[in-house]
Protein backbone atom coordinates (compact mmCIF):
# COMPACT_ATOMS: atom_id res chain seq x y z
CA UNK A 1 0.00 0.00 0.00
CA UNK A 2 1.16 3.46 -0.77
CA UNK A 3 1.42 5.83 2.32
CA UNK A 4 1.87 9.81 1.40
CA UNK A 5 4.38 11.60 3.47
CA UNK A 6 4.43 15.41 4.42
CA UNK A 7 6.89 17.63 6.26
CA UNK A 8 9.22 15.96 8.18
CA UNK A 9 8.24 12.54 7.75
CA UNK A 10 8.65 13.18 4.22
CA UNK A 11 12.67 14.30 4.99
CA UNK A 12 13.02 11.43 7.41
CA UNK A 13 12.13 9.06 4.77
CA UNK A 14 13.55 10.87 1.46
CA UNK A 15 10.30 10.93 -0.38
CA UNK A 16 6.77 11.89 -0.58
CA UNK A 17 5.52 8.55 -0.32
CA UNK A 18 6.77 5.37 0.75
CA UNK A 19 5.23 1.57 0.74
CA UNK A 20 3.96 -1.09 2.88
CA UNK A 21 2.48 -4.51 2.38
CA UNK A 22 -1.01 -4.30 4.54
CA UNK A 23 -4.08 -6.97 4.34
CA UNK A 24 -7.46 -4.95 2.91
CA UNK A 25 -9.65 -3.67 5.30
CA UNK A 26 -6.65 -3.53 7.77
CA UNK A 27 -6.74 -1.80 10.66
CA UNK A 28 -4.77 1.70 11.55
CA UNK A 29 -2.92 0.72 14.33
CA UNK A 30 -1.62 -2.38 12.49
CA UNK A 31 -0.40 -0.36 9.83
CA UNK A 32 1.43 1.83 12.63
CA UNK A 33 3.08 -1.09 13.87
CA UNK A 34 4.35 -1.81 10.18
CA UNK A 35 5.74 1.40 9.99
CA UNK A 36 7.25 1.62 13.24
CA UNK A 37 8.86 -1.79 12.36
CA UNK A 38 9.76 -1.00 8.42
CA UNK A 39 10.92 2.67 9.15
CA UNK A 40 12.63 2.96 12.59
CA UNK A 41 13.81 6.98 11.78
CA UNK A 42 9.53 7.48 12.35
CA UNK A 43 10.68 7.12 16.29
CA UNK A 44 12.58 10.55 15.73
CA UNK A 45 8.90 12.42 15.71
CA UNK A 46 7.54 13.32 18.44
CA UNK A 47 4.76 11.81 17.69
CA UNK A 48 2.79 11.43 14.51
CA UNK A 49 -1.40 10.55 13.54
CA UNK A 50 -2.67 8.16 10.51
CA UNK A 51 -5.13 10.11 8.01
CA UNK A 52 -7.71 7.81 6.04
CA UNK A 53 -9.25 9.34 3.16
CA UNK A 54 -8.15 13.04 4.13
CA UNK A 55 -9.60 12.25 8.27
CA UNK A 56 -7.39 11.91 11.01
CA UNK A 57 -8.02 7.83 11.88
CA UNK A 58 -7.53 5.96 15.02
CA UNK A 59 -6.33 3.05 15.46
CA UNK A 60 -9.69 1.17 14.79
CA UNK A 61 -9.91 2.70 11.50
CA UNK A 62 -10.25 0.00 9.30
CA UNK A 63 -8.40 0.91 5.79
CA UNK A 64 -9.87 -0.51 3.08
CA UNK A 65 -8.53 -1.23 -0.81
CA UNK A 66 -7.99 2.88 -2.78
CA UNK A 67 -8.14 4.64 0.41
CA UNK A 68 -5.91 7.29 0.83
CA UNK A 69 -3.29 6.76 3.70
CA UNK A 70 -1.37 9.44 4.87
CA UNK A 71 0.98 9.96 7.53
CA UNK A 72 0.86 13.30 9.61
CA UNK A 73 3.72 14.68 11.79
CA UNK A 74 3.09 17.41 14.12
CA UNK A 75 1.17 20.80 12.22
CA UNK A 76 2.86 23.76 12.43
CA UNK A 77 0.48 26.34 10.75
CA UNK A 78 -0.41 29.22 10.99
CA UNK B 1 -21.76 32.47 0.62
CA UNK B 2 -20.90 32.87 4.25
CA UNK B 3 -17.09 30.81 4.50
CA UNK B 4 -13.81 31.76 2.34
CA UNK B 5 -11.10 29.29 2.18
CA UNK B 6 -8.04 29.56 0.79
CA UNK B 7 -4.83 27.68 0.67
CA UNK B 8 -2.66 29.52 -2.23
CA UNK B 9 1.42 29.77 -2.90
CA UNK B 10 0.46 33.63 -3.80
CA UNK B 11 0.79 36.15 -1.72
CA UNK B 12 -2.43 37.08 0.75
CA UNK B 13 -3.73 40.46 0.75
CA UNK B 14 -5.71 41.76 3.53
CA UNK B 15 -8.24 44.34 2.42
CA UNK B 16 -9.85 42.14 -0.10
CA UNK B 17 -10.69 39.59 3.39
CA UNK B 18 -12.42 42.42 5.23
CA UNK B 19 -14.22 43.44 2.25
CA UNK B 20 -15.39 40.11 1.68
CA UNK B 21 -16.14 39.86 4.73
CA UNK B 22 -17.98 43.17 5.98
CA UNK B 23 -21.69 44.31 5.41
CA UNK B 24 -24.20 46.25 7.51
CA UNK B 25 -25.37 43.06 8.66
CA UNK B 26 -22.34 42.83 10.73
CA UNK B 27 -21.48 45.25 13.57
CA UNK B 28 -18.23 43.51 14.78
CA UNK B 29 -15.46 42.15 12.27
CA UNK B 30 -12.28 40.54 14.24
CA UNK B 31 -9.39 39.86 11.68
CA UNK B 32 -6.38 37.97 12.67
CA UNK B 33 -3.22 38.18 10.77
CA UNK B 34 -0.24 35.72 11.45
CA UNK B 35 3.22 37.18 10.26
CA UNK B 36 6.57 35.92 9.80
CA UNK B 37 8.27 36.83 12.87
CA UNK B 38 12.56 37.85 12.17
CA UNK B 39 13.44 36.00 15.03
CA UNK B 40 12.56 32.75 17.19
CA UNK B 41 13.62 31.83 20.59
CA UNK B 42 16.65 34.46 19.87
CA UNK B 43 17.51 32.81 16.53
CA UNK B 44 17.10 34.62 13.46
CA UNK B 45 14.87 33.86 11.14
CA UNK B 46 16.35 33.93 6.82
CA UNK B 47 12.77 32.22 5.63
CA UNK B 48 9.90 29.64 6.59
CA UNK B 49 8.65 26.81 4.05
CA UNK B 50 5.20 25.82 4.72
CA UNK B 51 4.08 22.70 2.66
CA UNK B 52 0.30 21.45 3.34
CA UNK B 53 -1.70 18.18 2.92
CA UNK B 54 -4.00 20.32 0.54
CA UNK B 55 -7.11 18.36 0.21
CA UNK B 56 -6.93 17.46 4.03
CA UNK B 57 -5.93 20.91 5.19
CA UNK B 58 -8.92 22.11 3.29
CA UNK B 59 -11.15 19.71 4.69
CA UNK B 60 -10.01 20.46 8.29
CA UNK B 61 -10.59 23.86 7.45
CA UNK B 62 -14.18 23.92 6.53
CA UNK B 63 -14.63 21.63 9.65
CA UNK B 64 -13.39 24.75 11.90
CA UNK B 65 -15.87 26.99 9.86
CA UNK B 66 -19.10 24.88 10.38
CA UNK B 67 -18.55 24.37 13.85
CA UNK B 68 -17.82 28.01 14.21
CA UNK B 69 -21.28 28.41 12.76
CA UNK B 70 -22.57 26.02 15.17
CA UNK B 71 -21.55 27.54 18.05
CA UNK B 72 -21.70 31.19 17.75
CA UNK B 73 -24.12 33.82 15.74
CA UNK B 74 -21.52 34.66 13.08
CA UNK B 75 -22.10 35.65 9.69
CA UNK B 76 -18.70 35.41 7.52
CA UNK B 77 -15.96 33.44 8.30
CA UNK B 78 -12.67 34.07 6.04
CA UNK B 79 -9.05 31.20 6.47
CA UNK B 80 -6.49 32.07 3.91
CA UNK B 81 -2.95 30.59 4.49
CA UNK B 82 -0.20 30.66 2.18
CA UNK B 83 2.54 28.40 1.61
CA UNK B 84 5.74 28.29 -0.10
CA UNK B 85 8.91 29.83 0.63
CA UNK B 86 7.98 33.04 3.14
CA UNK B 87 10.49 35.65 4.01
CA UNK B 88 9.88 37.94 7.49
CA UNK B 89 6.87 40.31 7.27
CA UNK B 90 5.37 37.78 5.00
CA UNK B 91 1.86 36.67 5.90
CA UNK B 92 1.31 33.05 6.00
CA UNK B 93 -2.27 33.50 7.12
CA UNK B 94 -5.33 35.62 7.87
CA UNK B 95 -8.82 34.84 9.43
CA UNK B 96 -11.61 37.11 9.53
CA UNK B 97 -15.11 36.66 11.44
CA UNK B 98 -17.54 38.82 11.03
CA UNK B 99 -20.74 38.84 13.40
CA UNK B 100 -23.47 41.07 14.50
CA UNK B 101 -21.81 41.70 18.11
CA UNK B 102 -18.09 41.72 19.08
CA UNK B 103 -17.95 38.83 21.11
CA UNK B 104 -18.85 36.35 18.78
CA UNK B 105 -16.66 38.09 16.54
CA UNK B 106 -13.14 37.50 18.67
CA UNK B 107 -14.57 34.30 20.23
CA UNK B 108 -14.60 32.84 16.93
CA UNK B 109 -12.08 34.25 15.55
CA UNK B 110 -9.77 32.73 18.63
CA UNK B 111 -11.31 29.47 18.28
CA UNK B 112 -10.07 29.47 14.90
CA UNK B 113 -6.56 30.41 14.77
CA UNK B 114 -6.29 28.52 18.00
CA UNK B 115 -8.10 24.89 16.10
CA UNK B 116 -6.36 25.80 13.29
CA UNK B 117 -2.36 25.35 14.64
CA UNK B 118 -3.58 21.99 16.00
CA UNK B 119 -5.56 20.05 13.15
CA UNK B 120 -4.80 21.33 9.51
CA UNK B 121 -2.40 19.34 7.88
CA UNK B 122 0.19 22.38 7.10
CA UNK B 123 3.91 22.11 8.08
CA UNK B 124 6.45 24.89 8.56
CA UNK B 125 10.13 24.62 8.26
CA UNK B 126 12.42 27.11 9.95
CA UNK B 127 15.87 28.19 8.26
CA UNK B 128 17.93 29.96 10.30
CA UNK B 129 21.46 31.28 9.07
CA UNK B 130 22.85 27.87 10.96
CA UNK B 131 20.26 25.21 10.27
CA UNK B 132 16.70 24.18 9.99
CA UNK B 133 14.03 22.31 11.21
CA UNK B 134 10.65 21.31 11.06
CA UNK B 135 8.79 23.59 13.61
CA UNK B 136 6.72 20.37 16.55
CA UNK B 137 7.95 17.77 14.52
CA UNK B 138 10.72 16.56 16.82
CA UNK B 139 10.64 15.94 20.63
CA UNK C 1 5.70 55.59 18.16
CA UNK C 2 4.32 52.33 19.12
CA UNK C 3 0.94 54.51 19.90
CA UNK C 4 -1.40 55.49 16.96
CA UNK C 5 -4.98 57.56 18.84
CA UNK C 6 -6.75 59.48 16.28
CA UNK C 7 -10.54 61.07 16.15
CA UNK C 8 -11.38 61.78 12.72
CA UNK C 9 -14.58 63.45 10.60
CA UNK C 10 -13.20 61.41 8.09
CA UNK C 11 -13.86 57.89 6.90
CA UNK C 12 -11.20 55.29 8.03
CA UNK C 13 -9.52 53.15 5.88
CA UNK C 14 -8.55 49.83 7.43
CA UNK C 15 -5.55 48.98 5.25
CA UNK C 16 -3.33 51.77 6.35
CA UNK C 17 -3.62 50.93 9.78
CA UNK C 18 -2.95 47.44 9.25
CA UNK C 19 0.18 48.85 7.58
CA UNK C 20 1.65 51.14 10.76
CA UNK C 21 1.24 47.86 12.99
CA UNK C 22 2.48 45.10 11.32
CA UNK C 23 6.10 43.98 11.66
CA UNK C 24 8.50 41.52 11.27
CA UNK C 25 8.65 41.88 15.05
CA UNK C 26 5.22 40.74 15.61
CA UNK C 27 3.85 37.66 14.88
CA UNK C 28 0.50 38.32 15.48
CA UNK C 29 -1.81 41.09 14.67
CA UNK C 30 -5.33 41.26 15.82
CA UNK C 31 -7.88 44.20 14.39
CA UNK C 32 -11.54 45.01 15.33
CA UNK C 33 -13.27 46.97 12.78
CA UNK C 34 -17.08 48.11 14.25
CA UNK C 35 -19.59 48.72 11.45
CA UNK C 36 -22.72 50.30 11.59
CA UNK C 37 -25.44 48.47 11.59
CA UNK C 38 -28.13 48.61 9.58
CA UNK C 39 -30.88 48.01 12.33
CA UNK C 40 -31.07 47.40 16.06
CA UNK C 41 -33.50 45.54 18.04
CA UNK C 42 -35.56 45.23 14.90
CA UNK C 43 -35.50 49.18 14.00
CA UNK C 44 -33.99 50.04 10.56
CA UNK C 45 -31.48 52.13 11.28
CA UNK C 46 -31.20 55.58 8.89
CA UNK C 47 -27.98 57.04 10.26
CA UNK C 48 -25.50 57.23 13.07
CA UNK C 49 -24.45 60.67 14.33
CA UNK C 50 -21.02 60.87 16.28
CA UNK C 51 -19.96 63.25 18.64
CA UNK C 52 -17.39 63.75 21.25
CA UNK C 53 -15.63 65.52 23.87
CA UNK C 54 -12.20 65.51 21.82
CA UNK C 55 -9.69 66.48 23.81
CA UNK C 56 -11.29 64.08 26.65
CA UNK C 57 -11.56 61.35 24.22
CA UNK C 58 -8.28 61.13 23.51
CA UNK C 59 -7.13 61.40 26.99
CA UNK C 60 -8.51 58.23 27.90
CA UNK C 61 -7.61 56.44 24.68
CA UNK C 62 -4.13 57.22 25.73
CA UNK C 63 -4.74 55.71 29.23
CA UNK C 64 -6.53 52.62 27.33
CA UNK C 65 -3.05 52.14 25.47
CA UNK C 66 -1.06 53.12 28.47
CA UNK C 67 -2.64 50.27 30.47
CA UNK C 68 -2.24 47.81 27.50
CA UNK C 69 1.43 48.18 27.35
CA UNK C 70 1.48 47.67 30.82
CA UNK C 71 -0.43 44.64 31.18
CA UNK C 72 0.38 43.04 27.63
CA UNK C 73 3.33 42.47 25.92
CA UNK C 74 2.34 43.98 22.97
CA UNK C 75 4.53 45.88 20.43
CA UNK C 76 1.99 48.36 18.83
CA UNK C 77 -1.33 49.88 19.36
CA UNK C 78 -3.87 51.79 17.06
CA UNK C 79 -7.18 53.28 17.68
CA UNK C 80 -8.98 55.67 15.31
CA UNK C 81 -12.44 56.30 15.67
CA UNK C 82 -14.35 58.47 13.42
CA UNK C 83 -17.22 61.29 14.26
CA UNK C 84 -19.72 62.72 12.45
CA UNK C 85 -22.78 61.19 10.72
CA UNK C 86 -22.43 57.77 9.41
CA UNK C 87 -24.86 55.13 7.60
CA UNK C 88 -25.32 51.38 7.76
CA UNK C 89 -22.07 50.01 6.66
CA UNK C 90 -19.44 52.43 7.70
CA UNK C 91 -16.53 52.17 10.21
CA UNK C 92 -17.04 54.32 13.51
CA UNK C 93 -13.90 52.29 14.76
CA UNK C 94 -10.42 50.54 14.04
CA UNK C 95 -8.35 48.94 16.54
CA UNK C 96 -5.50 47.60 15.65
CA UNK C 97 -2.43 45.16 17.97
CA UNK C 98 0.74 43.76 17.40
CA UNK C 99 1.89 41.60 19.38
CA UNK C 100 4.88 38.75 19.51
CA UNK C 101 2.03 36.26 19.74
CA UNK C 102 -0.89 36.07 19.10
CA UNK C 103 -2.72 35.71 22.54
CA UNK C 104 -1.55 38.92 23.74
CA UNK C 105 -2.43 40.80 20.56
CA UNK C 106 -6.65 39.11 20.80
CA UNK C 107 -6.59 39.65 24.46
CA UNK C 108 -5.16 43.47 24.57
CA UNK C 109 -7.93 44.03 21.50
CA UNK C 110 -10.21 43.11 23.24
CA UNK C 111 -9.81 44.72 26.39
CA UNK C 112 -9.22 47.85 24.30
CA UNK C 113 -12.71 48.12 22.13
CA UNK C 114 -14.73 47.24 25.79
CA UNK C 115 -13.12 49.32 27.76
CA UNK C 116 -13.48 52.20 25.19
CA UNK C 117 -17.24 51.69 24.79
CA UNK C 118 -17.80 52.18 28.52
CA UNK C 119 -15.02 55.33 28.84
CA UNK C 120 -13.94 57.18 25.75
CA UNK C 121 -16.61 60.08 25.95
CA UNK C 122 -18.06 59.97 22.59
CA UNK C 123 -21.80 59.44 21.80
CA UNK C 124 -23.78 58.45 19.06
CA UNK C 125 -27.29 59.07 18.39
CA UNK C 126 -29.33 56.41 16.42
CA UNK C 127 -31.86 58.06 13.38
CA UNK C 128 -34.59 55.72 12.63
CA UNK C 129 -37.21 56.30 10.03
CA UNK C 130 -39.70 56.92 12.85
CA UNK C 131 -36.96 58.57 15.78
CA UNK C 132 -34.35 59.02 17.05
CA UNK C 133 -32.97 58.58 20.17
CA UNK C 134 -28.82 59.37 22.52
CA UNK C 135 -27.66 55.16 22.64
CA UNK C 136 -27.78 54.44 26.41
CA UNK C 137 -28.67 57.91 27.77
CA UNK C 138 -31.90 57.19 28.91
CA UNK C 139 -33.65 54.51 31.22
CA UNK D 1 -19.47 78.83 36.17
CA UNK D 2 -19.38 77.63 32.35
CA UNK D 3 -20.08 73.69 32.32
CA UNK D 4 -19.71 72.10 28.85
CA UNK D 5 -22.44 69.86 27.67
CA UNK D 6 -22.40 67.02 25.17
CA UNK D 7 -24.40 64.38 23.92
CA UNK D 8 -27.98 63.57 25.35
CA UNK D 9 -27.17 66.50 27.88
CA UNK D 10 -26.81 69.65 25.47
CA UNK D 11 -29.95 67.83 23.96
CA UNK D 12 -31.96 68.18 26.98
CA UNK D 13 -30.60 71.54 27.59
CA UNK D 14 -30.68 73.32 24.47
CA UNK D 15 -27.10 74.29 24.87
CA UNK D 16 -23.86 73.25 24.52
CA UNK D 17 -22.90 74.84 27.87
CA UNK D 18 -24.56 76.02 31.05
CA UNK D 19 -24.40 78.63 33.45
CA UNK D 20 -24.12 77.59 37.20
CA UNK D 21 -22.58 79.49 40.08
CA UNK D 22 -19.96 77.92 41.90
CA UNK D 23 -18.10 79.21 45.00
CA UNK D 24 -14.23 78.62 44.14
CA UNK D 25 -12.70 75.17 45.53
CA UNK D 26 -15.93 73.93 45.62
CA UNK D 27 -16.43 70.45 45.39
CA UNK D 28 -18.19 67.81 42.80
CA UNK D 29 -20.66 67.14 44.40
CA UNK D 30 -22.24 70.42 45.62
CA UNK D 31 -21.93 71.12 41.74
CA UNK D 32 -24.13 67.60 41.20
CA UNK D 33 -26.76 69.20 43.56
CA UNK D 34 -26.76 72.42 41.83
CA UNK D 35 -27.16 71.67 38.14
CA UNK D 36 -29.96 68.88 39.32
CA UNK D 37 -31.93 71.89 41.26
CA UNK D 38 -31.25 74.69 37.93
CA UNK D 39 -31.51 71.55 35.21
CA UNK D 40 -34.42 68.83 36.83
CA UNK D 41 -34.30 68.05 33.44
CA UNK D 42 -30.95 65.98 33.94
CA UNK D 43 -33.18 63.70 35.70
CA UNK D 44 -34.15 61.84 32.27
CA UNK D 45 -30.77 60.90 31.62
CA UNK D 46 -29.84 56.97 33.12
CA UNK D 47 -27.31 58.82 34.76
CA UNK D 48 -24.29 61.06 33.94
CA UNK D 49 -20.62 62.18 35.58
CA UNK D 50 -18.58 64.83 35.86
CA UNK D 51 -15.24 65.43 34.50
CA UNK D 52 -12.38 68.18 35.40
CA UNK D 53 -9.87 69.21 33.10
CA UNK D 54 -10.58 66.14 30.88
CA UNK D 55 -10.55 63.45 33.91
CA UNK D 56 -13.50 61.95 35.37
CA UNK D 57 -14.34 63.19 38.82
CA UNK D 58 -15.48 62.24 41.77
CA UNK D 59 -18.00 64.17 44.12
CA UNK D 60 -14.80 64.95 46.57
CA UNK D 61 -13.15 66.45 43.42
CA UNK D 62 -12.35 70.07 44.02
CA UNK D 63 -12.90 72.41 41.14
CA UNK D 64 -10.84 75.71 40.88
CA UNK D 65 -11.48 78.74 38.84
CA UNK D 66 -10.39 78.29 35.06
CA UNK D 67 -10.93 74.44 35.30
CA UNK D 68 -12.89 72.53 32.52
CA UNK D 69 -15.84 71.32 33.75
CA UNK D 70 -18.30 68.93 31.85
CA UNK D 71 -21.55 66.77 32.06
CA UNK D 72 -20.71 63.60 30.37
CA UNK D 73 -23.75 61.34 30.24
CA UNK D 74 -23.51 57.53 29.33
CA UNK D 75 -20.77 57.02 26.75
CA UNK D 76 -21.93 55.10 23.67
CA UNK D 77 -18.77 55.13 21.34
CA UNK D 78 -17.12 52.23 19.51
Amino acid sequence: MNILAFGAVKEILGDTSITVSLDNNERVGILITRLETQFPQLKQLSSFMIAVNGEYANADTIIKQGDEVAIIPPVSGG
Amino acid sequence: MNIDLKISAEALAVQPCIDWAMSAESGGVDVFIGTVRNSTKGRKVVRLEFETYESMALNEMRKIADDILMKWPVNKILIHHRIGVLVPGDIPVIIVVAAAHRAAAFEACRYAIDTFKQTVPIWKKEVFEDGEHWVAAHP
